[in-house]
């Protein structure tokens, strides 16, 4: 056991994939000598070669491309998407290539191919660089999107990505690469929770509070907090966007009878309706009221000093959590 | 012999600007004319047997056969679409026969040529165009991927196929490289740039092999470069030719010298095939909107296979027999193809739920469920 | 007052916009001599010329790209994307730029860009020509998502958007192309139903049946059927699909207690997730039932021997209608 | 004058690879050596009065100035980050300097140099860099369009600007054109290539200025190309050239030629500033991780103010009162960039919902109600 910053664990991880599998190439924009821009390639290129860990021309398209072709002849890249808003100019070769080339084959062709994306605001930054698009990838057929949440989860998950034969958009929480928790290298993963499942984080009986990503840890803190003044909070960290993990988020909802989901995305059009409809759809006659959504504005992410307003924060949660009471 | 290029797009000159001298003409690279005699080019010798020639004669006749017969079974209903290669198979035939069998070829939706060559069945080609799968054969089982249909993107996973080849160490004297399929229109595309960006800075074992068949299907060549396409390749620091893309033997020529050159890590080439796409587009389109009869009228007298033709009877290599032959063998592919086609069985409903994901997926696998028993609520057996 | 095919209504709106204001273009691949692959544009170039009717590279990122750069210079351009599935590599165009310039500026620039869209499946066609993507637009901030489903509308929304100082997604139904309906170009367009307003096109009493674009006329169908066996649905053409039009949705549920919602797309992460979601939030205690969903699987669109199955039609929507009344 | 380009990153030569003679070596126009010295260059005639080389030695001395101030600004936590120009000064104010009042430029994140020869405030800039605005100015006020992040999107915007003019009628004796900025690493990008396609084919009046700064962040040029990038305009049929990006006087004139060509109608032109990015990407980088001291050392040698100043020094068109006295405007400047940094005023939480639509949006507006409503909830007045 060894306590590490989530960019820490996810390096760890990264290490003993390429260790474990010739096979697995890391590539990306300033991945080599620079580590990439939050570390988290930090050091690999110098361990393993400009050949498994490369530094690539300046052109999104062209990584998640070439990947697709590497996969091809059997390799396993995982790439590196530098920034959320970014990953736009690749958005073609995902969903129309990398997501569809099974199908195309009838399953004769593999594409493990892993899209690390650090996502979501809150670390001041400018235009393009605090956005969660998570919802895109998860409306896609033929791609598994999840997101961690920890250094433990970290270290884990992106193990599991890269080794799944599915193409897996990874997302990182930028605003916790900071974050440290314990991380076991000795442990085996297969005894890790499988990639497709959401962990109860915090268990409560009177509201579901489901959340991923960055919104793990406000929602933990939220809950506390609602300890305090004698609300049970049930915080699930979904884990997999999709498949959503519905056999766990039921089986919550079923419980509590409320819930909330929280994320930084754009409520309108956000993997909040998504969620909302399903447990509607499954869950009516057991609701107490309607499922409620606590997220970003249907406006762009907002310059940084309003990103505080824009990012749903321990209160605005909260006030969600309240207003599945109000009735 | 190096001619000038005479197709119906040419160099519109030097554009008006600064400081640049006059370009050279275009030049294009030619073995075979026309009239079906044989010219030599310094840069390309090209010993080829008798037998070898009318090899070649037999797969541009037969990759035709394929073609015709694709477009009537289009016509009577039973593809629904059809994108006919017809005046392009001397490039497909000719590139694709200087491929070794290991080295990787990734085509558009139209190299039915090039499909031929790498021992793809023909008939396999069918599924996509009438609606039974998206593609469906294996590309690793005759190095043959499969068509895409997004213009350009295949450039970028051929290039990165090719840096797999290096990282496999699979380049040198035995070396192995990709060859990479697309069209004039493709060549605005951000993706080919970007794929010629990644070739050329890690020096990748590849062949960009446009079939600049003049028409994106009603642009023609001026909406996508106002210079001939090949020089395209000298802005990215690797070396472009245009050869003869009706001329079977040029391109043979052409492509294996540019493969070999890859496979010893000598990097990529762009080849620009020049040829004319003598059909429709599509088997929906209507080229009459767009285009003059006298154009394809003009690019009938450069037939890819008639100068074959004239060649083996004009130097007695070919006898009647064996072109009737050949034609004998053709109507026996196009049977073949038909039969094939009429007798394709439809997908099952569930297979939509088939080959999405490699492993198990709760969410599908409950709607292919549903959907199951949403079946079997009218009458069972039937819909299903 | 004259029946046109809905193809041939937006190539009169078309043609009326680029009449009325000389700052109107038309861009695209193949939209001059050939008049676009399904002949919205017909004539255009012919009667406007090639500077404004313009044939362009065959680059979608080029055509939204230059698109914004025209409208910095005070033009309106139309730009048609050839087929839904193509609309992929201008997606970071779409989203990062022609969405955002507005607020980058503070209001300062405006982009009055229309994006048409030929979209849907039903047509027996290949790969990528049979997509839905409108889900991802709605998700965007910025934009504005419109879908035409007859000729009446095609004819003044087509305007309509063209006119709107906001960027318009604008969805056209390919497999409607060449239904017919009555189209008045004497009418005044100031008094055709705004741009964001959903429209009733059949009044029901039982349950509500929400639609857009290709969608609609299997709606109707299926209420009509429905209506033979006793059942009153209230069918609604949503045409604005961002924003959505919540009063005339919510009226509707509020007085019906039942809902489904109908599009082709796949139904994870689909806009009926938005709906189901918003509906359940805003009237959860008029609902008798859940708001149920009925659209594509989560699977890429399939081969076109199988898109019967992956479409819903007059069975699946009836089946989605009765189910919201066997509690 | 033509010099040698000996920066540290030259043309690898000519690929190996098939049928290319080795290209001439690279060609640099200068008119300023590091050392000061005035040099002709036959097709760039530049005739500039004393003052007003020493306009454009206050304009860099200023630039810099900005620079410096904002650097001390983010690290004093009052902007979120900086992207510095040290170094790309020359290339800025002289390319700056060339255009035309109605011309119209389209810059990066970098182009604070450009900013300020188009007459922009240069305390607007800090909005972004501050977090108080995604960008904010009028790009009509000053024909300067606001800053793009998104690598290479604004290629783009520039040409479909520049086939606006073409639209306007106003290329020709008195025409306009656009110019648009973007870095090495830009290069790569589908968008770039297709904005060279697109300006080619429709002949649009815009200068491609492309400063080579050697770097994008840690990615030294080999990984975007392996010749020099003025090179790439040729493959699309136009011209390129390289300028010492460090030289004021020379980004001027050609510059100048390139615009005046754009503007008759003569289409585009690719200007590669060679020139070496002297300070981190941005603030927040460290490149001491992925580059060498004594790199910078030697392009200290070349710094871009240096020169113009032991030029003005050395012909006596300077004296020591006209160097203080720039130096006394720049003090001032960095004062009132600084002020008007701490004194701007963060925005009110519910501009997050102005701007994003022209027109009323039924459920936006919604969003807003509801969040004044919910920040009432807390203290009223104060949240707000
Ligand atoms: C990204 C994309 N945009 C548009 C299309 C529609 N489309 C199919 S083929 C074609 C023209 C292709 O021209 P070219 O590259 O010259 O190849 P050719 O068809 O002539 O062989 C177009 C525009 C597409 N398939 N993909
Ligand atoms: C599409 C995209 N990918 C990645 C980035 C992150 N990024 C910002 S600047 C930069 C390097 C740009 O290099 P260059 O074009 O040479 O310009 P320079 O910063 O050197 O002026 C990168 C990778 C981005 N802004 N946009
Ligand atoms: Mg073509
Ligand atoms: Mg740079």
């Amino acid at each position: 056991m060894t306590v590490l910053t989530l960019s820490k664990a996810l390096n760890a991880g990264l290490r003993k994939a390429l260790e474990d599998d010739p096979r697995v190439l890391v590539m990306g924009e300033d991945v080599g000598k620079l580590g990439g821009v939050f570390r988290v390639t930090d050091g690999l290129q110098k361990d393993f070669g400009e050949d498994r860990v490369v530094d690539t021309p300046l052109a999104e398209s062209g990584i998640i491309g070439t990947a697709i072709g590497l996969a091809l002849r059997g390799y396993r890249p995982v790439c590196e998407i530098q920034f959320d808003g970014f990953v736009f100019p690749a958005f073609d070769q995902i969903v129309s290539q990398l997501a569809k080339m099974r199908l195309r084959s009838l399953g004769q062709v593999t594409m493990p191919v892993t899209i690390r994306i650090p996502c979501g605001g809150g670390i001041g930054a400018v235009e393009h660089h605090s956005e969660s698009p998570e919802a895109l990838f998860a409306h896609t057929a033929g791609l598994r999107v999840v997101a961690c949440a920890n250094s433990t989860d970290a270290y884990a998950m992106i193990q599991q990505s890269i080794r799944c034969d599915d193409p897996v958009i990874f997302f990182e929480p930028k605003r916790r690469y900071w974050d440290k928790a314990e991380v076991d290298p000795a442990a085996n993963l297969g005894a890790a929770l499988p990639l497709d499942r959401a962990r109860i984080v915090l268990d409560g009986t009177d509201v579901t509070l489901l959340c991923y990503g960055p919104m793990v840890r406000t929602c933990v803190e939220s809950a506390v907090a609602a300890r305090a003044e004698g609300r049970s909070v049930e915080v699930i960290d979904l884990r997999s966007l999709s498949p959503l993990d519905m056999e766990t988020i039921n089986g919550s909802v079923r419980r509590t009878g409320r819930c909330v989901v929280a994320h930084e995305a754009a409520v309108t059009g956000g993997l909040g309706a998504e969620i909302a409809a399903r447990i509607t759809e499954e869950c009516f006659y057991q609701l107490e009221s309607p499922v409620l959504r606590v997220g970003g504005f249907s406006t762009p992410y907002p310059p940084s000093r309003l990103e505080d307003h824009y990012l749903p924060d321990l209160d605005r949660v909260l006030d969600a959590v309240d207003r599945t009471f109000a009735v | 012999m190096t001619v000038d290029a005479d197709g119906a797009v040419t160099a519109p000159g030097t554009p008006a600007g600064l400081d640049r001298p006059p370009g050279p003409r275009t030049e294009t690279i030619q073995l075979l004319t026309p009239e079906g005699e044989r010219v030599e080019h310094p840069d390309y010798p090209l010993e080829l047997t008798d037998d070898e020639i009318k090899d070649l004669y037999r797969d541009l006749v037969l990759v035709r056969r394929i073609d015709t017969e694709a477009i009537a079974l289009q016509r009577q209903g039973e593809l629904g679409i059809w994108a006919s290669l017809l005046g392009q198979e001397a490039a497909q035939v000719g590139s694709g026969r200087a491929l070794g069998p290991r080295d990787m070829a990734f085509p558009t939706y139209r190299e039915h040529g090039v499909a031929w060559c790498r021992g793809l069945d023909p008939t396999r080609l069918l599924e996509l165009f009438r609606g039974v799968s998206h593609g469906g054969w294996d590309p690793a089982a005759h190095k043959f991927h499969l068509y895409t249909i997004v213009i350009g993107s295949q450039t970028l996973h051929a290039t990165g196929y090719a840096m797999g080849i290096q990282r496999d160490g699979a380049v040198g004297e035995d070396g192995e490289a990709a060859i990479v399929y697309f069209g004039d229109g493709a060549t605005s595309q951000g993706d080919v740039n970007e794929a010629f960006i990644w070739a050329s800075v890690f020096n990748a074992p590849i062949v960009f092999f446009c079939q600049n068949n003049q028409w994106a299907i009603s642009e023609p060549l001026e909406r996508q470069s106002r210079i001939p396409l090949y020089k395209r390749a000298s802005g990215f620091g690797f070396p472009g030719l245009r050869v003869d893309g009706n001329d079977v033997l040029a391109c043979l020529a052409v492509t294996r010298k540019a493969m070999q050159a890859a496979r010893e890590g000598q990097g990529p080439t762009l080849i620009e095939a020049f040829t004319y796409r003598m059909g429709a587009h599509t088997t929906t389109d209507d080229p009459t909107r767009y285009r003059l009869a006298s154009e394809l009228q003009a690019w009938k007298l450069k037939d890819p296979i008639e100068r074959v033709k004239a060649y083996l009877v004009r130097t007695g290599a070919a006898d009647a027999a064996f072109l009737e032959g050949v034609d004998a063998e053709a109507d026996d592919l196009g049977g073949r193809v038909r039969q094939a086609c009429l007798e394709m069985p439809d997908p099952q409903p569930l297979a939509i739920f088939e080959n999405v994901y490699a492993g198990p997926n709760a969410l599908l696998d409950a709607e292919r469920e549903q959907y199951a028993a949403y079946l079997d609520s009218f009458t069972g057996e039937e819909a299903r």
